[in-house]
């Protein structure tokens, strides 16, 4: 293994530039090295310039996406020795625009993440009463075990939602899929996954709510079924099973309401 | 609350519907009457034979769903290619109008030609 | 998509790239994709020649006769070869992707995606199966 | 004021969205803003892997919580504040049962709980082991719901806004354009989370710099027992990424370089094949990652490029319980170590990972400023004593960010509008940030390297073991790193997500809680949980039993005080693990 790598950075300067450019930085080659740990060495030694964002360096907070190589990467698990021996490509997260450097604007995507009403909607009637945030009662060293509302839910019905639920909003999929690059009206993967995600849970009643929402044209129609938003994904979400699923039940739920005007749920 | 009416489900239902059919049918039908035969590699049916089988009320109904779902498949497909891949979103309604006009006027064709003249 | 605000101290203009027309060459599984879709045009091709093969019979014998001759011209043969190929794609692509969009449930228990496809597969042959002996079995 | 709300809230991890819903529904017409540097789902609480402890077990109590609480943090826990946060915990995780959080259930559907250091009954709630993960998304999620709550995403707080004795909003800069602006609010809520960045070896993540504990310092607000910092016995060498104590829960052992089950050593049990709770691997973290220094030093550790370790042993638990009650921990070591616990050892050694001490308050969240609220990490209300026990401080941020939240709400909404030092004090921090920071030319040192000497120090100085003689060496060069931080000249001078701005101002809040902490230290001339003197080994109860309040004058000088303990029904005993 050589010792060093290159890196080809893309540059963006707003003040200066109306383009990007291309640097090159050249940083040590280590075994446990992620692109995150070359692009922080050159920030600290080489180039304090440099702008990207990172935080847990532990694939879980979602803020360290950018284009690896032409592939949309969480840069943090990336590993420089899987490149070598280089150069490595470093670019923005593609089908965003670009603020600087390494750092997309992503308001676009924080919006429609509201958009798909990602929180329980419970049932009309049964508003529950302790919602105020008030404290119940609980005796000193007494159990609250048995008087509890908790929601029953087998880890079977768990399972049906578990796996979008695991959205870390890395916005890999939406640097991979075409549909948003073309037409960033398009609501797009991980949004519908989180529907989903909620649509599927037992102890929601919002579906309905939310195909309102998906069932336009910028929603779950928009898709193509590239593919390319799972192949992204590094959490296994799966949002293209997740927007196809959501097609067939929109589609029969469309064709339940044309077929029984009144009496469908 | 207010139920919009969009055609999209519809017409996504009609592309599924034919995106099975033709992939369960198509593959042996191209294979059989648009390589293999015409290749004399095997002899072709015999006239009578072949007219027996089509005028077969399931045959005929078969062939009516495969002919226009597919119709449908391709019509829904081929507009979101030309979104997509050519970029003229701009042409929406004239690209409506083209791919499903044709997948009804073909519908329309098949039924008579299946039902009406055989 | 068009306008790009000039850079004033607290607006920075943000690049925003522009996807080109071509980007379906940019990558390998773009490029799938997109002949995944053409597929679809040989279907309605496939259509219109099936038709064309219905009304023949249709018409009589000689009619039957002369859609088979013209239906061994080279250049009818290679768009039908073609059609076949890319037929065949999409029927390979339908149906692996078939259990991604829908949750088979035996006895509560969710289906495995190996066996979903597996099963479509199997169904498949057994179709073409019965298609070739009701065309020539008889 | 450029913007302004009823209630600010200052960070938006768990702790703080946990205070705008409380404010959101304590009183609907209250706006409230939620400024945080990061996406607030990119908040450090999304890292928390093992689980959240609360009572729910019929063979469990609340007593029982509050005693392993009291004695896991050696007495020096408020035990006032520890009984309602055990009797408030329950209800907290329950209701964010009801906000959609995944809690791994039992096959008949109800909440499972499992083991956790420190914890006599099973009492760890869990979703697999990304609880943080889900907790925070959950929370973040459930907020989108309130009109009310209004975001400043990645909008970073450089000072808060005082005057008339009281709080009135915080000045902050909106990264992606450069933008400072005032931020008026009637109450402000800090939950800006730990300082583990302080040290150079650490499993928090790149925001964790104290901003908000140094806010609070030079408001003029103390912070409460900053001496005690957690070390995590369990992380991955190199990147400092944490291994779960649920693995450890789970039936995992540490082993020396001999495969010698070395905890057997330092009182802490016997080695039993599967879990026992409160003894061996299942004992407190500071104990545990004290008997690491030991094996180092007795030269039973194994040495590799980042220093020694010892290894995380979870072969005999088997491919399909690691996969289920593990999932993240196998995922870390085979993308971060490309190593596979199925079948092989993980090497681990202990990390700074939690800050004990905080922002002082009191049992609702109150600072000694008024209008000022702390919760979560950033703040100290003295559960956590001497060192926090595993899986309590997810609680902690809902139960604390919750009493918080109504606090400053209730406050809101009787206070009065900000007065006109306001904006003169807005002005200067602009002045402030861009003439002594951003377009400043002419300096010699860098930001990367200072942090580089002052993460050294503290670790070298004020780790798991410290003397007399170190701590009073680093206070002195903490201070040279003060002085020789205001001869930085950033090499970034562009408005727009300038992060070199950041990472200055972060290290000049870091340099504050690292002297701080070294203050604290020093005259703390005991040894007490996660603060082990070896100049003075024993706990010294007649002087110590008390928090260190430490203040900062405008000068810059500290000021250290004692406040004592409030004991309620668990007088100070001895510390007994697995026996
Ligand atoms: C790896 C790891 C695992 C853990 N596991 C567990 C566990 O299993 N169980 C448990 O109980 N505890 C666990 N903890 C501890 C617990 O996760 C943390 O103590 C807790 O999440 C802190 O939450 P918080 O809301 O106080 O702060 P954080 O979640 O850290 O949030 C801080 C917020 O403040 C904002 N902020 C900071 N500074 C500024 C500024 N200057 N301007 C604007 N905004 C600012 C940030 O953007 C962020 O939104 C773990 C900790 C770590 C590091
Ligand atoms: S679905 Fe996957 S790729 Fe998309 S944002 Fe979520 S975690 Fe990232
Ligand atoms: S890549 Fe895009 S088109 Fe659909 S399947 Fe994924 S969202
Ligand atoms: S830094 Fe958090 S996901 Fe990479």
């Amino acid at each position: 293994m050589p010792d060093h790598i290159t890196l080809r950075v893309t540059r963006y300067r707003p003040e200066e530039d109306t383009e990007p450019g291309i640097q090159e930085y050249e940083v040590p080659l280590r075994e446990e090295w992620a692109v995150l740990d070359g692009l922080n060495h050159v920030k600290d030694h080489l180039d304090a310039t440099l702008s990207y964002r990172w935080s847990c360096r532990m694939g879980i907070c979602g803020s360290c996406g950018m284009t690896v190589n032409g592939e949309p990467k969480l840069s943090c698990a990336a590993f420089l020795a899987d490149y070598a021996p280089g150069p490595v490509r470093v670019e923005p997260l593609a089908n965003f625009p670009v603020i600087r450097d390494l750092v997309v604007e992503i308001g676009d995507f924080m919006s429609k993440l509201a958009k798909v009403k990602p929180w329980i909607i419970e049932e009309p009637q049964a508003g529950r009463g302790d919602e105020a945030g008030g404290d119940r009662e609980v005796g000193r060293g007494g159990l609250v075990g048995g008087d509890t509302d908790e929601h029953l839910q087998t880890p079977a019905e768990m399972d049906e939602y578990h796996q979008f639920s695991m959205c870390i909003n890395c916005m890999l999929c939406y640097a991979a899929c075409p549909v948003y690059g073309l037409d960033p009206q398009f609501i797009g993967p991980a949004a519908i996954a989180l529907a989903q995600r909620y649509n599927l849970d037992s102890r929601d009643h919002g579906a309905a709510e939310r195909l309102d929402v998906l069932s336009q044209h910028d929603g779950i129609w928009g898709c193509t079924f590239v593919g390319e938003c799972t192949r992204a994904c590094p959490k296994d979400v799966d949002p293209a099973g997740a927007i196809q699923r959501y097609k067939l039940t929109a589609a029969t739920e469309s064709l339940k309401a044309f077929l029984l005007p009144r009496g469908a749920k | 609350m207010a139920r919009r009416r969009s055609p999209e489900p519809y017409l996504w239902l009609l592309f599924s519907a034919g995106g099975v059919l033709s992939a369960l049918l198509m593959p042996i039908l191209v294979l059989l009457f648009g390589v293999v035969i015409p290749l004399g590699w095997i002899s072709p049916p015999g006239h009578e034979d072949l007219l027996g089988l089509l005028r077969n009320p399931i045959t005929r109904i078969v062939l009516f769903a495969l002919c226009a779902l597919s119709l449908c498949h391709w019509a829904h497909r081929f507009r979101y290619t030309l979104y997509d891949g050519l970029r003229i979103k701009h042409l929406n309604e004239l690209i409506i109008v083209a791919c499903y006009g044709v997948a009804i006027i073909g519908s329309i064709m098949a039924g008579y030609l299946l039902f009406v003249s055989l | 998509m068009t306008d790009r605000p000039e850079y004033t101290e607290f607006h920075p203009r943000w690049y925003r790239p522009r996807m080109s027309t071509y980007w379906w060459l940019r990558r390998r599984s773009y490029l799938a994709f997109i002949l995944r879709e053409l597929s679809s045009v040989f279907v309605a091709w496939f259509v219109l020649y099936l038709l064309l093969l219905v009304s023949a019979v249709g018409q009589g014998a000689t009619a039957y006769r002369r859609f088979l001759d013209w239906s061994a011209t080279p250049w009818l043969l290679a768009v039908n070869l073609m059609a076949f190929v890319f037929i065949a794609f999409h029927a390979v692509t339908w149906f692996n992707l078939a259990p991604q969009a829908i949750v088979v449930r035996l006895r509560g228990r969710r289906v495995q995606r190996r066996r979903i496809v597996a099963s479509i597969h199997l169904g498949w042959i057994v179709l073409s199966v019965l298609v070739i002996w009701l065309v020539m079995g008889r | 004021m450029d913007h302004s709300h009823d209630v600010v809230i200052v960070g938006g991890g768990g702790a703080g969205l946990r205070a705008a819903i409380a404010v959101a529904e304590t009183d609907p017409r209250l706006s409230v803003g939620v400024i945080s540097k990061v996406y607030p789902m990119r908040s450090h609480t999304v890292s928390a892997e093992g689980g959240a402890a609360a009572v729910i077990r019929p063979d469990d109590s609340l007593d029982d919580h509050a005693y392993d609480t009291v004695s896991g943090g050696d007495w020096l826990c408020d035990q006032d504040a520890v009984e309602a946060f055990v009797a408030e915990a329950p209800q907290e995780l329950f209701r964010l049962e009801h906000w959609g959080c995944p809690w791994s259930r039992e096959p008949d559907g109800r909440i499972a709980v499992r083991p956790f250091g420190g914890m006599k009954k099973m009492r760890t709630w869990f979703a697999a082991d990304k609880t943080g993960f889900h907790l925070l998304h959950t929370l973040f999620q459930t907020t989108l719901k309130y009109e009310q709550v209004v975001r400043y995403d990645e909008w970073f707080v450089t000072r808060l806004i005082v005057g008339d004795g009281r709080v009135h909003g915080v000045v902050a800069i909106e990264l992606r354009s450069g933008r400072i602006a005032a931020i008026g609010a009637k109450a402000v809520i800090l939950c800006a989370g730990g300082c583990g960045r302080v040290y150079p070896f650490t499993t928090n993540a790149n925001i964790k710099t104290g901003d908000a504990m140094a806010l609070a310092l030079r408001a003029g607000a103390p912070l409460k027992d900053m001496e005690f910092v957690q070390y995590h016995p369990t992380g991955l060498p190199f990147t400092g990424i944490l291994i779960t104590e649920a693995a450890r829960a789970e039936g995992g052992r540490l082993i020396n370089k001999d495969g010698y089950r070395y905890l057997q050593d330092y009182d802490l049990g016997v080695p039993e094949p599967w879990p026992v709770l409160r003894s061996m691997e299942l004992g407190p973290r500071d104990r545990l990652s004290q008997a690491f220094v030991h094996e180092v030093e007795k030269g039973r550790t194994t040495d590799t490029p980042y220093g020694p370790v010892v290894h995380l042993d979870l072969r005999h638990l088997g491919r399909t319980t690691i996969n289920a009650r593990l999932p993240f921990v196998r995922e870390l070591c085979r993308e971060y170590e490309r190593i596979d616990p199925v079948e092989d050892l993980i090497p681990v050694r202990p990390v700074v990972h939690y800050m004990m001490g905080g922002v002082h308050t009191d049992i609702d969240g109150a600072t000694s400023l008024e209008g000022l609220y702390a919760a979560g990490e950033v703040a100290c209300v003295s559960i956590n004593g001497a060192n926090r026990l595993g899986s309590n401080s997810l609680p902690e941020l809902l139960v604390f960010g919750r009493r918080a939240g109504q606090a400053a709400a209730a406050y809101a909404s009787g206070a009065g509008g900000p007065g006109p030092a306001v904006r003169a004090q807005a002005d200067d921090e602009r002045h402030r940030l861009e003439h002594d920071l951003l377009f400043k030319t002419d300096g010699h040192e860098h930001v990367s390297a200072l942090r580089q000497e002052m993460q050294d120090l503290m670790e070298d100085s004020a780790g798991i073991y410290r003397t007399g003689d170190s701590l009073a060496k680093a206070a002195g060069t903490l201070r040279e790193l003060r002085e020789r931080f205001r001869d930085t000249a950033l090499g970034d001078h562009s408005r727009t997500f300038n992060t070199q701005l950041t990472a200055a101002l972060e290290l000049s809040f870091m340099l504050d809680v690292a002297e701080a902490i070294v203050a604290c230290a020093l005259l703390r001339e005991e040894s007490r949980g996660a603060h082990q003197r070896t100049d003075f080994p024993a706990r010294d109860d007649q002087r110590f039993l008390a928090h260190s309040l430490i203040y900062r004058d405008p000068g810059g000088s500290y000021r250290v005080e004692y406040l004592p303990v409030t004991i309620t029904r668990w007088p100070p005993g001895e510390r007994v693990y697995g026996r």
